[in-house]
């Protein structure tokens, strides 16, 4: 993937197996972001393929990537502050609940039918996360608190229930125990959908090891090295990337 | 209905509205309309100060429906209690049909983030197919009103191309050189009446004819009544469309689209074509109203669907709240009644108009009675 | 179709490009430093023009004695240095305290403000409907080229048009002043994290934007030698359109957008066989065709947009 | 309950005439409401102002003489020029019952739109100002009568004197309103048929500011003259172009330039030489007509009368002298007003024929002389001390 003169993804070759959690770690700027953002398709790759579940999927809109089964979260939450909380998630579940134009004018009862239908899921889901969220699920989402917003944002990403979910930095802009307390509910969710895969992008490590079943390090557009967290902890190249090298007394 | 109690309250609210609003109308030299508005503004602030206003919007939100019921029933008093007067009844019909054209501009504009800057223009084409279908062909005045919607809908697919490739203040001035270039284009083409306009017959609909005068039990009334009947008629079914769009997975789906356009298209919203619907939807409303107006006009010529015709939809719309219904109606009212009264002061009444609008936009920006989050079934839970 | 005709048309082509361009250069530094569009200068340009008459009243009132070129002189900087004061007003009491309220307020009420100087024009300048006189300040040479008649007065105007643009680009483009704008512009949070006084900046650049907007006022009255309460309407969409062809922020572009739509009209009264009103529905109607081509204009810069 | 209160504030505001003019008899004589409706705001303002002003004259100068049988009220209304606003007011004051007669509307377009409304609540006006012929031969309601002539007369009158002055050649330019295009249309009609050629026909839109284009492809034409159907506001800037461009042709205007306002925008010394053409007779010379400038002065009104302040006037005191015959009943009113024959006005003779239009209309040639509008026949032009654009073949 390249933006005129910058590579942003350099022959980045990496294959997730069904109900994988791959943590994606690596420096800032090395393409993690950009290579969510190729995925869902809105960046088109300027090379290479992505094939999902047997499909190539390179290249199409993001709208079809999503029917596909592959949602996502975004690093800088993206939701709709002036909606109810309701309406943010029920974004999420939409390729259900397409009644059409005269679907929603004229034929309300059936309406508020599946309305009745929707919320009572969309309180299912949030019940998982945070409970004291369901008395107030029609107010909008512009005064609730960081890790809520980002609760809703993964209530939104599941909805739809989707085969392939991409969390995006949900530990930004929050506490050390605010993270882990997301982080077991994410478990938890997981454990309820055996066939669900998460890519996890995370700069706390210990989120890494706790939570991903395997890792990816990723520099400068290339990928370093891929195996369990271990694996990747102990690797010379993964700590110079962070750290940088030891350079010797001459070299300086 | 919650109870008797909310009942009467909503009843004794709506009946101070309309006292206040039947004097308005009845008010003719200047001393006694000045004392009508500070009247009025003196009885918001009270209201404000009291802190009553929270307590009222509860009360209106939990009997949505009486009160809507309520409403439509004061206007219908309002129109009773002046129906010899024709004036008054002429300024009705323009207000309940500008509130439709601006529910209109509402769908575009409030809900899917189009913006409009040839409102006026839609509502032109509107008179203006309603104007040569009655008088070139047989068609039935009620079926030429959907013409214009439908004509007006047609060209507006025009602007879509331009429109959706643009976002922000280009798209504004693509709606805006459409503005200028049909004033003009009306003006330069002969079949259309060039500038002296075209003459419309009035609406026909089942054996009424709109222009005699309305004859009930012996009395004569103005023939606006009819006219003001048709225009409620026409606000009341666009009000209840806009508000049903809103309260859908379309009202959803287009405030995803004018919110956050990457974030709708990750979630499966077709961008282009949530626009395209409202845009259309929206033309198509305004058109209709544009075709009734112009029968209740019975005369149209270009200089009435001018740039700053537009301004004046959108300042409606802005003072109103923008997507907000009732904000709508009651902004229209303000901006349709408040120039024709303040007719004494003739020339400068442009310069305190804008003046006027300018400070509420800087002072008030979320408008007269902003947008209040959705609720899917009227007097829900909140 | 001879060759003096043509040039004819090439000479108030030019005219006309330079004006729109004066006019454009204003809606791209507002739109530049603070995101907004400001509907009211077309109306500047017009206060502009009866500013520069009312000192030139003044001027005859107090000495009537006073020689050509330094009554030109005088008038010309009062003129500027009113609109641009008047200019420092509307930011601080219109566009400053609207600045987080969405893009589309501000245009509303910058619009309503334009009428609201045009009303007042019309109404508190003495007999302010009629069309005024602007008095001759330049000097009347003319050279003749076969049919087309060149005029000094079009090419020094002409001259300081481009200056003033020229001047201003350079000033943005080139000074420490400049580069405190374009940071503004860039992100008005980090430029002032970074010791920029947001407030002083912007009212500088309405100042400047303003006595751009004044200059083509004066150039107006020169050039046609009469003035009207009505000149800033058109002018305003007309400017605000030459600002977005040639794509918003970005000054060049403005000179380009007016010189486009200047020669659009031009050639639409020359080519249109019927009658020549047709002039705005085709220019209008090549505004919309080439924003379909280029959304966000001809020298747009390209905006990224970050995921 | 409507009615008492109304007439309470007709009586204050008669008192406060009566006090202002201090001449009024001190039994309160019954009020009568007169209207006027014309453009008082927008590019026409200037016109409308100047007429409304006058048909406030006549009705302050009826008020003062103590011989009036009843005591006058003006309601003036603004149209904008719009026809939406013209029918949302028209509406209002004909349907006011206590609005006897009025003298409307300036704009053709306007005046076409409410001609019904007028006809439907039976309220006699006086058009003063629209010159569309379709006004008044468009319809034959009773109601409607005008004591300007139509452009139609007035082009017929302007192409036979051009033609008589030995011009052939003419370049056209009209505004795109219906006052302009019917000019255009009545012009070329006349001039065709009375053997002149209209080279290139120009039409142009109220607002446009630059005509450096137009008038260099007119020099192209090698026109003799340049006709200009149109306003003031247009009527200076292309003189003033026309200069720029050194387009040395006779420059031929209609009523719409017969202003001070033209001669004073463009400036005494380029509009030497304009041509135009008024309806009725020339002011100038009548002795009412030095009346009614002197009394308009007295007044102070702040903006001038313009040129057809004198067509109001002459139409309210039209309206005001048939109530004082018959009485403030509408009915009677529109049978007087039909009957009139040879009624002397400031304007001339005036006779209504059945479809309302004066019959008898005047033409005056108006050229500017020394910064001065002066009656062609006393301009040193006809006596051929000077003379026009010389033609040159």
């Amino acid at each position: 993937m390249r933006f005129g003169g910058l590579t942003a993804l350099d022959r980045l070759d990496l294959d997730i197996d069904e109900g994988d959690i791959l943590g994606l770690v690596g420096p800032n700027g090395s393409g993690k972001t950009t290579f969510f953002n190729v995925v869902t398709g809105i960046y088109r790759p300027t090379g290479g393929q992505v094939v999902f579940d047997g499909w190539d999927i390179t290249g199409f809109s993001p709208q079809a990537i999503f029917e596909a089964g592959i949602s996502r979260t975004f690093q800088r939450s993206r939701l709709c502050l002036e909606l109810s909380i309701f309406d943010n998630i029920m974004l999420g579940n939409f390729k259900t609940r397409d009644l059409g134009i005269c679907g929603n004018i004229f034929r309300r009862r059936a309406f508020h039918k599946t309305c009745a239908e929707e919320i009572e899921k969309a309180v299912e889901l949030i019940r998982l996360l945070n409970p004291a969220l369901v008395g107030s699920i029609h107010r909008p989402v512009a005064d609730l608190s960081m890790i809520d917003r980002r609760r809703i944002e993964i209530c939104r990403a599941l909805i739809g229930k989707p085969k392939l979910l991409f969390l995006d930095e949900p530990s930004a802009g929050m506490t050390h125990d605010e993270t882990n307390q997301l982080m077991d509910e994410i478990l938890s969710m997981k454990s309820d959908e055996r066939r669900l895969t998460i890519v996890l992008i995370e700069h706390e490590m210990g989120i890494i090891g706790k939570v991903t079943t395997r890792c990816a390090v990723l520099n400068f557009g290339e990928k370093l090295c891929d195996g369990t967290y271990r694996s990747i902890v102990g690797n010379p190249l993964v700590q110079e990337a962070y750290l940088g090298r030891e350079v010797t007394e001459d070299e300086v | 209905m919650r109870n008797t109690k909310d009942f009467f309250r909503c009843a004794g609210l709506a009946l101070a509205l309309f006292a206040y609003l039947t004097l308005f109308f009845g008010a003719e030299d200047e001393w006694s309309i000045a004392a009508y508005v500070l009247l009025g503004v003196g009885g918001v602030i009270a209201l404000v100060s009291f802190g009553a206003l929270p307590a009222i919007e509860r009360l209106i939100q939990a009997n949505e429906r009486a009160c809507q019921a309520l409403m439509i029933a004061g206007t219908l008093g309002i129109i009773a209690v002046f129906r010899e007067d024709h004036y008054t009844l002429f300024l009705l019909g323009t207000i309940f049909v500008y509130s439709a054209a601006v529910l209109g501009i509402n769908v575009q504009l409030g809900y899917a983030g189009v913006i409009n800057f040839s409102g006026a223009s839609f509502f032109g084409i509107g008179g203006y197919t309603a104007a040569v279908f009655l008088q070139n062909t047989p068609a039935p005045p009620l079926l030429t009103l959907l013409l214009g919607g439908i004509f007006s809908a047609v060209i507006g697919s025009i602007l879509l191309f331009p429109v959706l490739r643009t976002s922000g203040h280009y798209s504004a001035l693509v709606t805006m050189a459409f503005a200028l270039l049909l004033k003009v284009f009306l003006e330069v083409s002969e079949w259309l009446g060039g500038p002296q306009g075209l003459a419309l017959p009035s609406l026909k609909f089942l054996g009424i004819d709109f222009a005699e005068d309305l004859v009930i039990m012996g009395n004569e009334y103005s023939f606006y009544v009819k006219y003001d009947l048709a225009c409620l008629l026409l606000l009341i079914m666009t009000f209840t469309f806009a508000q049903r769009i809103e309260r859908s997975w379309m009202g959803l789906a287009m405030d995803a689209v004018r919110i956050d356009e990457t974030a709708a298209a990750c979630f499966g919203i077709s961008v282009t074509r949530w626009k395209i619907t409202a845009f259309t939807m929206g033309n198509f409303v305004i058109g209709v109203a544009g075709a009734l107006y112009s029968m209740m006009l019975s005369y149209i010529n270009p200089s009435n669907f001018t740039f700053s015709d537009s301004l004046l939809f959108l300042s409606i719309l802005l003072l109103g709240g923008i997507g907000s219904l009732w904000g709508v109606i009651a902004a229209t009212a303000f901006m349709v009644v408040i120039p024709e009264k303040f007719q004494i002061i003739q020339e400068y009444r442009y310069l305190i108009y804008s003046a006027m609008v300018l400070m509420m936009i800087v002072f008030r920006p979320s408008g007269l009675l902003p947008r209040k989050p959705r609720r899917y079934i009227a007097g829900g839970p909140l | 179709m001879d060759i003096s005709l043509l040039l004819q048309f090439f000479i108030n082509g030019c005219m006309l490009g330079m004006m729109y361009a004066l006019v454009a250069v204003g809606f791209t530094l507002f739109f530049g430093v603070l995101d907004v569009i400001v509907f009211s200068h077309g109306d500047s340009v017009m206060v502009g023009a009866f500013a520069g008459l009312s000192f030139y009243l003044l001027c005859m009132y107090l000495s009537p004695g006073m020689p050509v070129w330094l009554v030109t002189l005088f008038v010309s900087f009062a003129g500027m240095a009113f609109v641009a004061g008047f200019g420092m007003l509307v930011s601080r009491f219109v566009i400053m305290p609207l600045r987080s309220a969405p893009a589309l307020n501000t245009l509303l009420a910058t619009m309503m403000l334009g009428t609201v100087m045009r009303e007042a024009v019309r109404l508190f300048f003495p007999d302010g409907s009629n069309p005024k006189p602007f008095p001759r300040l330049l000097p009347d040479w003319s050279w003749k080229f076969g049919g087309a008649l060149l005029r000094f007065d079009n090419i020094a105007l002409f001259i300081a048009g481009g200056l003033l643009i020229v001047g201003v680009a350079l000033l943005i483009n080139h000074t420490r002043l400049g580069m405190a704008i374009r940071a503004v512009a860039q992100d008005a949070e980090a430029a002032q994290i970074m010791g920029v006084d947001f407030p002083f900046i912007v009212l500088l650049t309405f100042a400047i934007g303003s006595a751009v907007a004044a200059f083509a006022g004066l150039m107006n009255g020169l050039y046609y030698n009469e003035i009207n309460f009505n000149l800033g309407l058109l002018l305003g969409v007309i400017g605000f359109s030459s600002a977005v062809i040639g794509g918003l922020g970005n000054i060049y572009g403005a000179i380009l957008g007016g010189f486009v739509f200047a020669f659009l009209q031009v050639f639409g009264t020359v080519a249109m066989p019927f009658s020549s009103a047709y002039k705005d529905v085709f220019a209008f109607g090549v505004v919309i065709v080439l924003m379909a081509i280029f959304p966000t204009g001809i020298l747009s810069e390209r905006q990224s947009q970050r995921v | 309950m409507r009615m008492n209160k109304a007439r309470w504030s007709g009586l204050g505001g008669a008192l406060c005439l009566a006090a202002v003019l201090g001449a009024a008899p001190v039994a309160a004589k019954e009020v009568v409401k007169v209207g006027y409706i014309g453009p008082l705001t927008g590019g026409n303002s200037a016109v409308g102002l100047g007429a409304r002003n006058s048909a406030d004259l006549a009705v302050r100068l009826q008020n003062a003489d103590p011989k009036s049988k009843y005591q006058y009220e003006l309601v003036a209304l603004d149209d904008e020029c719009k026809a939406n606003i013209g029918v949302q007011v028209a509406t209002k004051m004909a349907s006011d019952a206590r609005i006897i007669g009025a003298a409307t509307h300036y704009c053709s377009a306007v005046a076409l739109g409410t001609v019904d409304i007028y006809h439907r609540f039976k309220m006699p006006v006086i058009v003063w100002g629209a010159v569309e012929p379709k006004i008044t031969y468009g319809n034959d309601y009773p109601e409607i009568f005008r004591t300007i002539g139509t452009q139609e007369y007035q082009n017929k009158v302007a192409s036979a004197f051009m033609r008589s002055q030995g011009y052939e050649k003419f370049a056209i330019i009209h505004d795109t309103t219906d006052y302009g295009k019917a000019h255009k249309d009545f012009f070329v009609k006349f001039l065709t048929e009375q053997g002149g050629e209209a080279l290139g026909i120009f039409g142009v839109t109220s607002e446009q500011q630059d005509f450096t284009t137009e008038l260099t492809k007119i020099k192209a034409l090698g026109a003799e003259v340049l006709y200009f159907g149109g306003l003031t506001p247009l009527g200076v800037r292309i003189r003033s172009q026309m200069d720029k461009l050194d387009l040395e042709l006779q420059f031929e205007g209609t009523s719409g330039i017969k202003s001070d306002a033209y001669i004073s925008g463009v400036g005494a010394e380029l509009a030497e030489g304009t041509l135009s053409f008024l309806d009725g007779a020339p002011v100038e010379k009548l002795a009412g007509g030095k009346a009614f400038t002197e009394a308009y002065a007295r007044q102070g009104y702040a903006q001038p009368a313009e040129a057809l302040g004198i067509f109001a006037f002459a139409s309210m005191k039209q309206i005001i002298d048939t109530i004082e015959k018959v009485g403030p009943s509408r009915k009677a009113l529109i049978t007087a007003l039909g009957r009139i024959e040879d009624d002397d006005t400031l304007i001339g003779r005036v006779t209504y024929d059945e479809h309302g239009q004066n019959a008898i209309p005047l033409m005056t040639k108006y050229v500017v002389q020394d910064g001065q509008w002066t009656i062609w026949e006393d301009s040193e032009y006809a006596s051929g001390k000077r003379s026009l654009v010389k033609v040159k073949r």
